[in-house]
């Protein structure tokens, strides 16, 4: 039994780390692709058919670029930096139910690596705790850039992490748990069981406070070329860069689960699909939706995020959180 | 079996990261270590059943404290080393040594007695969350509301401390400035 | 019922911390609407307890809580609304109500209006604590309130400077407020000797029980008690010795003298007298002497202000003389009429300390009478009710001062004390002539002030609104006193009148004729120019002008003396014996903590190693005293 | 109005208006307040909808570059040609040196010699294609037409010498066929004849 | 077997090495990093108490624990920045301004 277990969570844990790293690479020619045909152009052509290993192309470039240290950085915290963020991305993962169960060969397999009780605390926390991989770049570059950078990530994540979970707040309170399963398994019941139609509100804070978490467009101030270069990573280079990039697509992979499973009905069957393609396709339109999104509007100041964050959503997180405890304590 | 491998682990790791927090020169080293730190304490927790805690430490200590320390290290240059004329080494040592020793003595020695009795037992039906919900807001109503106060104290206080008048302060000002904003 | 009490009693503290709260900030108009409400409220509370009372016949009691239990002495915080108190309540509500709106247009350009209202209705509070309290602790806290509050109000204007004698006849007003707050303690200790010797013999402060109880006294005790009483009463009441600091109290706002030094908290001693008259009836000597004091301050009082020739001390005299009536008919156990005339002459009283707010407000704040003149052209108002209040004061019928000074001749004609009655009918003469003194210096013959350059003009309509029910009240207010009587006696002792038929006609037409006489000498007088310039040289008006040379003689007599003691005891005493007995102490004590200020250098670090040293040596004890077994 | 005259008209007052700009909010709550009007009004989705759609029309207008590529206009001013004359193939060149003087980065230079009918003839003819900054002085002084400005745009080289080769701007003998007569920036126009009698002359 | 005694043992050294460092450290950022572990050290003897005693009131403690670290945090942080920009330095050594 321990052996198996064991076993069955190396393997469940291999298959997260190779699946998300390979669906990151790919998100990366999906966005590039989706951009450039919402901008009448092509996007990238060249490498093999309609530029479809682009992605593998990156990756060698990647992997073959010199690594450089600037000399007034901080070595071992700059160096370890961008393993920070890639691992956080896929800790939190650790706790996601990603596909309903099934049986291989007699073998029930729970496709979840950890299915602990506080399971969305988890997940937000060890986003949060993605802070660190920015925050420590920026201050181990010996940039002011950098610096800048950091700085932006840790007010920007600091703020918005409290509407995210002020937001997933109401929806906790009406499922009664803070485990991930349970509320798949509350909206089982089809499309008019959907937290979405009962906290709307909450909803389109976790869309927009998800924006934030994973530095997407209108959010995306850490690293706004115009202004601070390439925010945290301007002295970034080779693979250690590209840590930075897959652990920000893992990131939204995240998002796109925990939007999912919390608000659009999970890994439930829906009308004839069955639920594993479902829950795909939800996330999918999330990872659309953060690259349509890029695609359609400008990005806001510092100040206005800020004034966003505390004035204008987190008021209306507060305020909906009080709203669903009186309907719930009344109705 | 697990339990005593994650507890050794866990241990080491923790204790490497709190002296590497202690004796390094570097405010960077030592904030980095120190956070990495405080997620190996929630291992600890979670551990020890107490699943909400451990994410608690996550979010709190780790999320926020050290995030807000970071980012009142930005004020600083942290890639420099820090200057200090530490005091000696051997009176140092030698009381944290002292104390840590009479208090490994006085915790092994089995004083605590075991008729000690659970004033709100942990039940295994519901989750640690739940539970720790109903203590909360059973026995620990008042100081739960005090301590929300207190935070909310402390927040005003944070902002009025960082706000832009506040450096300067007629208290605080050196005698030659009150002088030159006397002479104005 | 119950409500109403504790409605009436806090409603002027509301609007006092309420008022309070603006006091630094400048004249809001909020604050003085808002206490003249407040009081209002209380006055419309007091009415209802008034009629409840009418009806019901039983006093309303509140116990709030006990404020002392040490030991067997317990005094609870609690409030008794009965006859005697709720007859002061109306009258101090109704008085300081209309004070109050009045000195919305009195104070009105004054930089300090709302500290003002807030330490009028701190007054106001304080006072009916005092007559509210159903125990002497409370009575005590009240009447030490209301000086507080006096002390406050009279040096209003503290920051005028105090200006030697030459350059301006008054005196300030800081060194006036220190000088009522001075004297009120000293009759206050004696007042809370009375209160010792109470508590010592009796065990409790209660007045039910000490009145229950007093009678079964040795009778030397009870003399002593009503002595020392008393002494705080001739305190508040400026009674002849310490009365020098009402004349001085005329530096506060002219509202506060109408309210504070005219209406309410001078008859506090009066009140005092009026509600102990268990104690008092016990030992007629002392009430005796207290109404021989009582007439010679009377006619004393009276004499002063023949002369004087500064409106507001004319009237300050006069209520000096007026409280000596009342203490006449108190002393001779006629504690109705005492309550009733003191009752009247708030309402007349306070009229005309607001009409002399007028005057001085139209005058620029001027004093002297024979810088007036004429004043009836352009303040017809004023002058009417005026003349109202002087006619009351006077004694003329149908207004009230007739019925309740009358009342007090003929008690004192019919206690046989024919010397004090004399007195009295010459003290009612005089009073009719400064009155109308008064009257016809200020408000007709010849403009005067034109000389000076004053453009005199008439006060707001509502300062004159406030005036009329007390004008009113001063002309109605005698034909209550059947009502009043049945109503008071059913709590205080009767006092029958033996004198019927043509004794008593002839008794009130001497009195009427005296002051008819009075006011035509002085109408007389006053309107062919006034006496001769000759007049002033002789002895009688030099000795009346400067008091009889009374504050001189205190001058000389006690602070010369006390002045000469300090310096003694300044140095020789203080420096010699104490200051170095505290230097030596001091010097070991500095030597010792520059030895130890070592440790104590201010670094966090080396205090932090001493911590932990401590911490270190606790934990060594743990060890060693382990409970381990 | 047809196009042109609308665009030659200056008088553009008459067409102006003003846009309307809201104040902007000075208190709290006014900026609230535009947040809320700003989200509600379906401003961002509008910008979604353009974008989606114009992803659905799949209306490309990329050109592919190295695969195809855009006509160039002919005064463009590319790598320089050296002509020859069409008839007896001889290069129009008369080391006259103008354009030499001319170039204000001085990239051009030229060594001249006479030849055996006592000509002057270049016998060095370099332009540092490193310094060129291609303004078209030398096409435009020379008297003999004889250095034009090519279509080529492609500069790119490796080796420093490829950027002066007089072999690869002079027109190679094979190809004298094809050299047009004003074939760039620096020749005339094909109707200059035209508009030069079309000027008056004082004479 | 992982009994108390470990977790006490070990959140008694982790405590010690706070102490090394609040006595070391001259540096008031250091001074507050020490701080922290101790809090932190205390937490996890709480914690460990808590679930072998059967009893939630050593996490209650812990909960407590961590929100007086969040305030002092947030106080703390404040007043070192002020200092900071006033004197350029944050050493416990320019704090003194006593002679002793």
């Amino acid at each position: 039994m321990e052996t198996a277990f064991i076993i069955e969570t190396i393997v469940k844990i291999l298959v997260v780390l190779g699946l998300f790293s390979a669906l990151a690479g790919f998100a990366t020619y999906v966005e590039r692709k989706v951009l450039a045909f919402m901008q009448r152009r092509l996007g990238p052509m060249h490498v093999g058919p309609y530029g479809i290993l682009q992605v593998l192309a990156d990756g060698i470039k990647l992997f073959t670029k010199e690594d450089f240290i600037p000399q007034g950085a901080v070595r071992p915290i700059f160096m370890i930096a961008p393993v920070i963020t890639a691992a956080t991305a896929f800790i939190a993962m650790a706790a996601i139910p990603m596909f309903p169960e099934f049986t291989i060969g007699g073998y029930t397999v729970r496709p979840i690596i950890s299915d602990m009780n506080v399971g969305l605390l988890f997940v937000l926390g060890v986003m949060g705790i993605g802070l660190y991989g920015p925050l420590l770049a920026g201050m181990a570059s010996g940039n002011k850039w950098s610096l800048l950078g950091a700085a932006r990530t840790a007010i920007q994540f600091l703020s918005y992490e409290v509407v995210t979970g002020l937001s997933v707040l109401a929806p906790v309170m009406i499922v009664g748990s803070l485990s991930l399963i349970d509320f798949n398994n509350y909206q089982a019941g089809g499309v008019g069981e959907w937290l979405v139609w009962k906290q709307p509100i909450a909803f389109i804070l976790f869309l927009i406070a998800g924006f934030a978490e994973t530095n997407r467009t209108p959010f995306d101030l850490l690293e706004h070329e115009a202004e601070v270069i390439s925010g945290y990573a301007t002295e970034y280079s080779g693979m250690r860069w590209g840590l930075f990039f897959i652990g920000e697509y893992a990131n939204m992979f995240t998002i796109g689960f925990l939007a999912s499973l919390i608000f659009l009905g999970g890994f439930n069957d829906l009308w004839f699909i069955p639920g594993a393609i479902a829950i795909l396709l939800k996330v999918f339109f999330f990872i659309f939706l953060f690259i349509w999104a890029r695609a359609s509007w400008p990005h806001v100041r510092p100040d206005q995020l800020m004034w966003l964050c505390w004035k204008v959503l987190m008021p209306i997180a507060v305020v909906n959180v009080v709203i669903t405890g009186i309907v719930m304590m009344f109705f | 079996m697990f339990e005593v491998v994650a507890f050794y682990l866990f241990a080491a790791l923790t204790i490497v990261m709190f002296v590497i927090t202690v004796m390094s020169k570097n405010a960077l080293y030592a904030m980095s270590s120190l956070a990495a730190g405080m997620i190996f304490i929630s291992a600890f927790f979670f551990l020890l059943d107490a699943d909400f805690l451990g994410v608690v430490q996550i979010i709190v200590y780790s999320g926020a404290v050290m995030a807000l320390y970071a980012f009142a290290m930005m004020f600083m240059d942290t890639t420099k080393e820090v200057k200090e004329n530490n005091p000696p080494k051997r009176i140092v040592f030698f009381l944290s040594g002292m104390i840590a020793l009479l208090l490994v003595l006085i915790l092994l020695t089995p004083i605590i007695s075991d008729k000690v009795k659970a004033l709100y037992p942990m039940s295994d039906e519901i989750g640690n969350t739940e539970a720790v919900g109903i203590v909360l807001f059973t026995k620990y109503l008042v100081p739960f509301e005090v301590a929300a106060i207190m935070l909310l104290v402390a927040m005003i206080a944070g902002i009025i401390l960082a706000s832009k008048r506040m450096d300067e302060s007629i208290t605080l000002k050196i005698d030659q400035e009150i002088e030159q904003k006397g002479a104005e | 019922m119950e409500k109403y009490v504790l409605i009436a009693l806090f409603a002027p503290l509301v609007g006092s911390l309420f008022a309070g709260a603006y006091a630094m900030k400048p004249k809001r108009l909020i604050t003085g609407i808002v206490t003249s409400a407040l009081l209002f409220v209380s006055f419309v509370s007091s009415l209802i307890l008034l009629f409840d009372l009418l009806k019901t016949e039983e006093a309303v009691r509140v116990k709030l809580f006990d404020w002392i239990t040490t030991g067997s002495l317990n005094i609870p915080f609690g409030f008794v609304a009965d006859q005697v108190s709720v007859i002061m309540m109306v009258t101090v509500t109704l008085v300081s109500t209309l004070v109050h709106v009045y000195s919305i247009g009195y104070m009105e350009h004054d930089k300090g209006f709302n500290r003002f209202f807030s330490y009028l209705s701190a007054f106001v509070f304080s006072m009916l604590v005092l007559v509210m309290s159903d125990n002497f602790a409370g009575l005590f806290i009240g009447w030490e309130g209301v000086g507080l509050c006096s002390w406050l109000l009279i040096g209003f204007w503290y920051y005028k400077k105090d200006e030697p004698k030459e350059v301006n006849p008054s005196i300030s007003p800081s060194w006036a407020a220190n000088e009522a707050f001075i004297m009120n303690r000293i009759a206050d200790l004696g007042m809370l000797i009375g209160l010792f010797i109470i508590y010592w013999h009796i065990g409790s402060l209660d007045y039910n029980v000490v009145f229950a109880h007093v009678n079964l006294l040795d009778i030397a005790i009870i003399t002593m008690m009503g002595i020392f009483l008393f002494i705080g009463a001739m305190g508040k009441s400026a009674q002849f010795p310490l009365h020098t600091w009402l004349a001085d109290a005329m530096e506060g706002p002219t509202p506060v003298s109408a309210l504070i030094h005219a209406a309410t908290m001078v008859t506090a001693g009066v009140y005092l007298v009026v509600r102990s008259f268990p104690i008092y009836s016990q030992i007629p000597n002392i009430g005796f002497y207290i109404a021989a004091l009582g007439a010679f301050v009377a006619v004393f009082a009276a004499s002063m202000a023949l002369v004087n020739t500064d409106l507001k001390r004319i009237i300050a005299y006069s209520t000096l003389s007026q409280l000596g009536y009342m203490f006449v008919a108190a002393g001779l156990g006629a504690y109705w009429v005492a309550l009733f005339h003191l009752m009247t002459h708030a309402f007349f009283k306070a009229l005309l300390f607001l009409g002399a707010g007028n005057v001085m407000h139209a005058m620029n704040d001027e004093l002297n009478i024979f810088k007036m003149g004429g004043l009836y052209k352009v303040m017809r108002w004023t002058a009417i009710f005026m003349i109202i209040a002087s006619l009351a004061l006077s004694g003329i019928y149908p207004f009230a001062g007739f019925f309740s000074k009358d009342k007090i001749l003929e008690v004192a004609f019919d206690a046989q004390h024919y010397i004090l009655w004399f007195m009295l009918w010459v003290g009612a003469g005089m009073t009719a002539f400064y009155s109308f003194r008064l009257i016809m210096l200020v408000f007709f013959g010849e403009e005067r002030y034109k000389k000076y350059g004053f453009h005199p003009h008439e006060a707001h309509w509502y300062m004159l609104a406030a005036m009329a029910p007390l004008a009113l009240l001063a002309i109605v207010a005698g034909f209550f006193e059947e009502p009043f009587e049945e109503f008071v006696t059913q709590l205080l002792p009767e006092y029958h009148v033996h004198i019927h038929g043509i004794l008593a006609v002839a008794l009130i037409g001497l009195t009427t004729l005296i002051a008819l006489s009075g006011i035509a000498l002085a109408v007389y007088k006053y309107s062919h120019g006034g006496f001769s310039p000759k007049w002033k040289e002789t002895f009688i008006y030099k000795l009346l002008y400067n008091q009889y040379y009374i504050p001189v003689l205190y001058e000389k007599l006690f602070i010369e003396p006390y002045k000469e003691l300090s310096k003694i005891a300044w140095k020789e005493l203080d420096l010699r014996i104490v200051d170095a007995t505290v230097d030596f102490i001091a010097g070991i004590i500095y030597k010792s903590g520059f030895a130890g200020r070592v440790v104590q250098s201010g670094n966090l670090s080396k205090m932090l190693r001493w911590m932990v040293i401590g911490l270190l040596i606790l934990l060594v004890l743990v060890i060693v005293y382990s409970p381990v077994r | 109005m047809s196009g042109l005259e609308q665009f030659q008209d200056r008088n553009v007052s008459q067409n102006y208006y003003k846009v309307k700009i809201e104040p902007y909010p000075k208190t709290p709550w006014e900026k609230f307040k535009r947040v809320v009007r700003k989200s509600l009004k379906p401003d961002l989705l509008i910008g979604l909808k353009i974008t989606l759609l114009e992803m659905l029309r799949f209306n490309i207008h990329t050109i592919q570059y190295p695969k195809e590529k855009l006509p160039v206009s002919p005064r463009f001013r590319g790598i320089h040609r050296l002509l020859r004359l069409l008839e007896s193939g001889n290069e129009r060149c008369i080391g006259c040196g103008l354009c030499e003087k001319i170039c204000i980065s001085n990239c051009i230079r030229i060594d001249t010699k006479p030849d055996e009918n006592g000509r002057k003839i270049p016998t060095e003819y370099t332009i540092n294609f490193g310094r060129c900054i291609f303004c078209g002085y030398c096409a435009e002084v020379c008297p003999e037409l004889a250095i034009v400005h090519g279509q080529e745009y492609e500069y790119a080289s490796e080796q420093r010498a490829q950027f002066a080769m007089k072999e690869d701007m002079l027109t190679p003998l094979d190809k004298l066929k094809e050299q047009k007569e004003y074939p760039g920036f620096g020749a005339p126009t094909p109707a200059a004849d035209k508009l030069i009698k079309k000027t008056p002359l004082a004479y | 077997m992982i009994t108390l005694t470990h977790y006490l043992v070990l959140s008694a050294i982790l405590f010690s090495i706070a102490l090394v460092g609040v006595l070391r450290r001259k540096n008031l950022l250091m001074l507050f990093f020490a701080t922290e572990i101790a809090l932190n050290a205390i937490n996890i003897a709480f914690a460990a108490i808590s679930k072998y005693y059967g009893d939630l009131t050593g996490q209650m403690f812990a909960f407590f624990v961590i929100a007086i670290a969040a305030s002092e945090v947030a106080v703390g942080l404040g007043l070192l920045i002020i200092w900071y920009k006033r004197r350029g330095t944050i050493d416990l050594d320019s704090l003194q301004t006593m002679h002793g």
